[in-house]
């Protein structure tokens, strides 16, 4: 053990804190520099994370099988970004993009669907429980018998994760405008689709979003736990859950870290496009005084 | 009575309870009336007598739980699915996601009104309620009359033979309550159209009306009809004739009986 | 009684026969050794957890274990229950293929998470790419079961004697169906469940004497269940919480298994060993080890136990 | 609420099920069936074709009666506490799923709390709760168990670790929307008292949020089952639902893995309905409005 | 000018300016104007001529853009702090999830009343406004001016030494204002409060105020500024005698000159 090391670590941490929360309280005049301001908030936290990590591995001799250093992690990335590069696309740019408008949309057209009809409302809505928590364990080797090993049983995978989050939260988007909201567009004897269209839909907006967010790292998750289910040799699931049994475990979290960037800026893109459509919302415009 | 047709609204023993968690509320007893083709009635009342109630009760927003109410003849609901009539309410309910003029836009899209159509008549209307270069604002960036000058704009731009108007001038300034009233007035006289109006103004009412309705709560009810016998061209000034006061005067007492506490 | 926890490779089955009737017919306890045994699964490496100090000896295959040891992990072999290889690739008659040239051009099912050593090996040894160009295979990693093959997604798929082979008889595939390549056949046999502990640990007299004690209760365990398969399969169905298996599959299986450790007393054959590390060491343009392991076995603690 | 409004709707869709799955399990099954009795030099009619499809020992998609005859078998021939009995494995992952979601609940209401209150957290913790999400949960799940397992700690927590992992995140993704959701006019009010942030937030902000809460919780406790599940695999699959999947899998048998599969989606419309019973009650004791006849 | 210690607002040279999508929105600009304790001043002005912005200014709502304000000698943060005031909202801004007598509780539950001394006030103040009776409802099942009237009985329930108040009557009829002006200035006679007082109603702003602050919109800013000659008793006939007519006639003046519109 290096105590030394840990030591430092403790020390920076502490250091890392406080520096931040003094950061994040002060009001700067310059709005560059409060925009500066909260870039290096999350920056510094990011950093004292992985500061924390390099110093304890190497201070408490932790083995590179259990946990790499992120500089091991860092240099197994860098040399293999082929690798990775392919992996991607592979997950992410077929089968998780395509899951994912083909599970949202779905979700989001049995929500329409169900609230069209009453009778689907009392008959489909019940159902769509089931669907909530099909376990990708049981599901994932289904799709692959079904629909082969390649990008399109994960795609499946990832219908069938993102499709129950979207159904619930548009069935309570769709409930969300307000009676007097409704009112006025009953006293326009507008037909459902107008309601939908021009009321209902943009209060359901922040509800639908949420759906997105929150599908967007599901959607990653469940295609790279499907592709340990069978896949061809490529993709980022396949990559972790091979390299893992090699031991090689600087790799694995190399694809990990390629994984988190993908997902956060998938993520980041999803929450941009909420900002631009809810714009009027009171958590977007700034309800807080 | 009158020939049915000629009755746009025609109520008969009206009543409408709500149920609620303690126990059941009549918002509404007994009321029988009769409003008429071209008629501007006002409903006065105390808080609560519920003039909001019977107002959307006629657009099919409520139903009656009592007594028979037709609307051109028709129910209610057959009234509003035909676009019988044009509702400001006593909240703005502006969309908080379009602009001032696609709010106003809103009822022209939904009626197919084409685009050059709703552009003229968003311009018109933001000029009447004198909201002219607020139209790219949204709601939340309005004053409070302002933004009931903006929901009365979008209950005028389409055209419906009845307006149903809740409250319209409460949050406005005496003069541009008067130039509203006139251009109201105005607008009434031209294209013959019916109007329920409800206020708390004795004069606002008296000067705009061909009839008073004056409503008393607990429950609900109707508790006087004015007919005006002011003449139908009515200049502001009109207000301080001997005539006025004496209706204004009639209608204050109305209202006064209707109230709990005297003082 | 002193404790050992025992991280197997896979879930509970009949390959692991010999532990659970050591510890059901009271031969741990003889030692005086309370033995906790940890099933596996697809989502379980055993040298991890040997790492992170979650069992003190695991059940692994060499390749595996040697590839973890030039990651600078360092397993040692105690002992060696299982003489033979049990793997084999399992090919659909009208898929085309009859001998190893024939799979140029096919879909190969492997199993990945470090069990495609020896795959990598003999493909090596054929010379055929396994990269998924034109020239070589394509490879699949297989999922947990035979469905490729049923499915005819794959041509070819890896099964265990033992298991996956049965599997797809089961499924109403007839055996003259089927054509079977075994990698001891191929000549790329490789050593298959051994017992791997931390050297470190061996420094431990201490530990070595439990080691000793828990591999001569643990051979004893073998020992019997080759002699009475069909209790040793009960004995394993007692002990799958899953309660999943069936009894036929089982009593199949333990039927195959001792066919393998038939012939093992428990003591690795460094005659074996070398012939492993040879193979691992010739496989093609990836190799799975790259210089010869030193100091990889023991054979202090068979020696000990078979006193 | 008659039999007509409520039980028919359902039936009706629930044999429109079981229709299209008699179609699909003929469709599927079909080429092995032909492909075997092509093999003895047979040609099967179409009636013949059926009769071997629904019966097939390892199906592409088992038939709805062989499914639902090895779940019943399974849920009511066996003792429950056997461990052939699909409700004793189901209670071993509810068991989980319900510590997972509680937990999860928890602390993603409580990461939502502090991201609305406290800019640092908002702007330092919320990326990395996202990133947190993109890693693939089965990476790292050994890690987690095994180091959970060197300090000790096993049996139903690391799997409920694993369920609140999964779980956390609609839930904090909810709750910061929802807290933000107050109007600014319902804001400023709590502005002109001089409320304390945790005021605001018991008074305003969580009762504004609820709506968002439930819809939450729906994809939270349907998650939480999915991550005990999950965390079956790596804490060696040996009882609970994940594990019948997995040796289902393992050992190719069918109608065990789709009964699992049943009896998971089940107790997942179980407990989301549960859900949606608490969010009724509460919707009535925050004086909602009931149900208009309008959409 | 008197001791800043008597001033209970003071703006010095006040601007705001509101950016929005289309550009800047000047809603205040050189307000110049002085509150003294025990004040009752009104705001009279066309809408949107800034007259809430300038409450919300005073109450920490709104941050000045050019100029200084205090309030109680403080910076309004620091006033609000120490919960100098009390403020209706222009929109009731009742919490939907509490009944009534919860969303009156909810300044008193913050401020820390006893259990029993929030159940007195409750019933006092709902006694005040005219809605014993209807604690235990829910906003939306009261009518617009019943929900007005629980708003102000909010603002009441606790004792703050100055209150703002953004048009509280505008949703009421005659009768009621009536009523609850005279509650109002017996309340402000009995505790020395000081009252900002936004209106639309000439005759209101007159009779109540010692005070009159008119104002007129686009930038908005204050016109005239007019200390009531009134006495501080006045029955409500008052608003009969010639010296409140003259006063009504100069508020009126000042209305008029700031429109935009001349009729
Ligand atoms: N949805 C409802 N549920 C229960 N009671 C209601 C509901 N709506 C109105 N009421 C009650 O019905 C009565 C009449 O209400 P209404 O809104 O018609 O009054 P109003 O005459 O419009 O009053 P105001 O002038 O204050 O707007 C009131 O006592 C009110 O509490
Ligand atoms: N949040 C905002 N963003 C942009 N502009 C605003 C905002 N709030 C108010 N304004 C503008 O400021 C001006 C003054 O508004 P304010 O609400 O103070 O008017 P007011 O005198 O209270 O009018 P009313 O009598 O109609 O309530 C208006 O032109 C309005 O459009
Ligand atoms: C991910 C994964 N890894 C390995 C195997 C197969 N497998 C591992 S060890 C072993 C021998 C004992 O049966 C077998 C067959 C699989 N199916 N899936
Ligand atoms: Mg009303
Ligand atoms: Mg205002």
């Amino acid at each position: 053990m290096n105590l030394s090391l840990v030591i430092f670590a403790i020390v920076f941490w502490l250091a890392a804190w406080a520096f931040n929360d003094w950061l994040s309280r002060k009001r700067f005049k310059n709005p560059s520099a409060q925009r500066l301001a909260s870039l290096v908030v999350p920056a510094l936290f990011g950093i004292t994370i992985l500061v924390l990590w390099e110093c304890l591995t190497r201070g408490f001799n932790v083995p590179g099988v259990l946990l790499p250093p992120p500089s091991a992690i860092a240099h197994r990335l860098v040399n293999s970004l082929p690798i990775l590069w392919a992996d991607v696309q592979q997950t992410f740019f077929k089968a998780v993009l395509a899951g994912y408008i083909l599970g949202c949309g779905l979700g989001f057209l049995t929500a329409i669907l169900i609230d069209r009809s009453p009778f689907l409302q009392k008959g489909l809505l019940p159902l769509g429980n089931f669907v909530s928590a099909l376990p990708i364990v049981g599901v994932a080797p289904i799709m692959v018998m079904w629909f082969g090993f390649d990008w399109q049983s994960k795609a499946a995978v990832v219908v069938i994760m993102t499709f129950f989050p979207m159904l619930v939260n548009t069935v309570a988007g769709l409930a969300a405008s307000t009676p007097i909201d409704r009112d006025l567009m009953h006293t326009y004897a507008a037909s459902w689709w107008q309601s939908l269209v021009k009321m209902r839909l943009p209060a359901a907006w922040p509800f639908i979003f949420n759906a997105l967010k929150i599908n967007s790292t599901l959607a990653l998750i469940g295609a790279i736990v499907a592709e340990f289910f069978g896949t061809p040799i490529v993709g980022m699931g396949f990559r972790i859950s091979t390299e893992v049994g090699r031991m090689n475990v600087d790799m694995v979290w190399a694809e990990i870290a390629v994984a988190a960037l993908v997902g956060s800026l998938f993520y980041g893109l999803v929450a941009f496009i909420e900002r631009r459509v809810t714009f009027w919302h009171p958590s977007v415009r700034g309800g807080q005084t | 009575m009158s020939k049915t047709n000629d009755n746009v609204v025609s109520a008969r023993d009206l009543g409408l309870v709500f149920s609620t968690n303690d126990g059941p509320v009549t918002a509404l007893t007994g009321v029988n009336l009769e409003v008429k083709k071209g008629d501007f009635v006002s409903f006065i009342g105390p808080s609560g007598c519920g003039k909001t109630t019977f107002l959307r009760v006629i657009a099919d927003l409520e139903k009656p739980t009592s007594g028979t109410i037709t609307v051109n003849g028709m129910t209610p609901e057959q009234a509003r699915q035909k676009r019988a009539y044009g509702y400001v309410f006593q909240a703005a309910a502006l969309y908080p996601w379009r602009t001032i003029e696609k709010n106003i836009a809103l009822p022209l899209e939904i009626m197919g009104y084409s685009a050059a159509e709703q552009k003229a008549r968003i311009e018109q209307t933001l000029d009447l309620v004198n909201l002219a270069g607020f139209g790219k604002k949204f709601p939340w960036q309005l004053s409070g009359g302002m933004q009931q000058r903006a929901s009365i704009a979008r209950a005028l731009a389409f055209d419906a033979d009845l307006l149903l108007m809740d409250e319209p001038f409460g949050a406005l300034d005496e003069i541009v309550r008067d130039h509203l009233n006139e251009q109201l007035l105005q607008l009434w006289d031209r294209t013959n159209k019916t109007i329920c109006f409800v206020t708390h103004s004795i004069p606002e009412a008296v000067y705009l009306s061909t009839k008073i309705v004056v409503m008393s709560p607990r429950p609900g009810r109707v508790t006087d009809v004015i007919e005006s016998t002011l003449p139908r061209e009515r200049p502001l000034d009109i207000r301080e004739t001997p005539e006025f006061l004496a209706i204004a005067h009639r209608v204050r007492e109305g209202l006064r009986a209707g109230h709990s506490y005297d003082e | 009684a002193d404790k050992v926890t025992l991280q197997l490779k896979w879930v509970t089955q009949a390959q692991f026969a010999g532990y659970y009737v050591a510890k059901e017919k009271g031969y741990y306890d003889e030692e005086g050794l309370d033995v906790d045994i940890k099933a596996g699964g697809p989502d379980i490496a055993p040298a991890q957890v040997l790492a992170g100090g979650g069992a003190d000896v695991i059940v692994d295959w060499m390749p595996s274990a040697l590839a973890t040891r030039e990651k600078g992990l360092p397993l040692v072999n105690i002992a060696q229950p299982f003489k033979h290889s049990g793997l084999m690739l399992t090919c659909a008659k009208d898929s085309g293929v009859t001998k190893p040239e024939d799979f140029k051009g096919k879909t190969l099912g492997v199993w990945f998470y470090g069990n495609e050593y020896p795959f990598l090996t003999w493909m090596g040894k054929l010379g055929i790419k396994t990269d998924g160009g034109a020239e070589g295979v394509t490879v699949l990693k297989q999922g947990f079961n035979v469905d490729p093959l049923l499915q005819k997604q794959a041509a070819c798929i890896s099964t265990m004697t033992y298991n996956e082979y049965h599997q797809i008889l089961e499924a109403g595939v007839k055996a003259d169906d089927l054509i079977t390549f075994k990698y001891e056949d191929q000549g790329v046999a490789t050593l298959e469940d051994g017992l791997y502990v931390l050297e470190d640990k061996l420094k431990d007299d201490a530990f070595k004497a439990k080691m000793v004690k828990f591999v001569r209760a643990s051979m004893k365990g073998w020992k019997y269940a080759e002699a009475n398969p069909d209790e040793a399969a009960g004995i394993v169905l007692e002990n799958d919480a899953s309660g999943a298996q069936t009894e036929a599959h089982q009593k199949t299986m333990m039927a195959e298994v001792a066919k393998l450790t038939a012939g093992s007393n428990g003591a690795l054959d460094p005659a074996d060993f070398e012939r492993t590390v040879a193979t691992l060491l010739a496989g093609g343009s990836d190799p799975v080890i790259t210089k010869k392991p030193e100091g990889a076995y023991t054979l202090d603690i068979t020696n000990e136990a078979l006193k | 609420m008659s039999w007509r409004e409520k039980i028919l709707p359902v039936t009706v869709v629930v044999l429109a099920i079981i229709a299209i799955w008699y179609a699909g399990t003929v469709y599927l099954n079909a080429p092995f069936a032909r492909d075997m009795a092509a093999k003895d030099g047979k040609e099967l009619t179409f009636s013949e074709l059926v009769s071997v499809t629904m019966h097939q020992e390892r199906p592409v998609l088992p038939s709805p009666h062989q499914v639902f005859a090895e779940w019943y078998k399974t849920t009511f021939e066996m003792k429950p506490t056997s461990k052939r009995s699909l409700v004793y494995h189901s209670w071993v992952t509810i068991s989980a799923t319900l510590l997972g979601f509680a937990m999860g609940t928890v602390l993603g209401i409580v990461l939502a709390v502090g991201v609305v209150f406290n800019r640092a957290m908002d702007k330092s913790l919320m990326p990395w709760v996202i990133a947190s999400q993109t890693i693939p949960i089965l990476a790292i799940a050994p890690m987690i168990i095994v180091v959970l397992n060197a300090i000790g700690i096993s049996g139903l927590l690391p799997k409920a670790v694993i369920s609140t992992y999964l779980s956390f995140f609609p839930v904090v993704v909810g709750m910061v929307k929802g807290l933000r959701s107050p109007e600014r006019i319902q804001l400023d009010l709590m502005h002109t008292y001089n409320a304390s942030s945790w005021q605001t937030l018991t008074k305003l902000r969580w009762p504004a949020s609820i709506p968002y809460l439930f819809a939450s919780l729906k994809v939270a406790i349907a998650s939480s089952l999915v991550g005990a599940i999950v965390g079956e695999l790596p804490t060696g699959a040996v009882e609970g639902l994940g594990a019948r999947l997995l040796s289902g899998s393992y050992y190719g048998q069918t109608a065990q893995i789709w009964a699992a599969l049943l009896m998971a989606s089940a107790v997942a419309a179980i407990l989301v309905m549960l859900v949606g019973v608490a969010e009724k009650v509460t919707a009535v004791a925050m004086g909602a409005r009931p149900a208009g006849v309008r959409p």
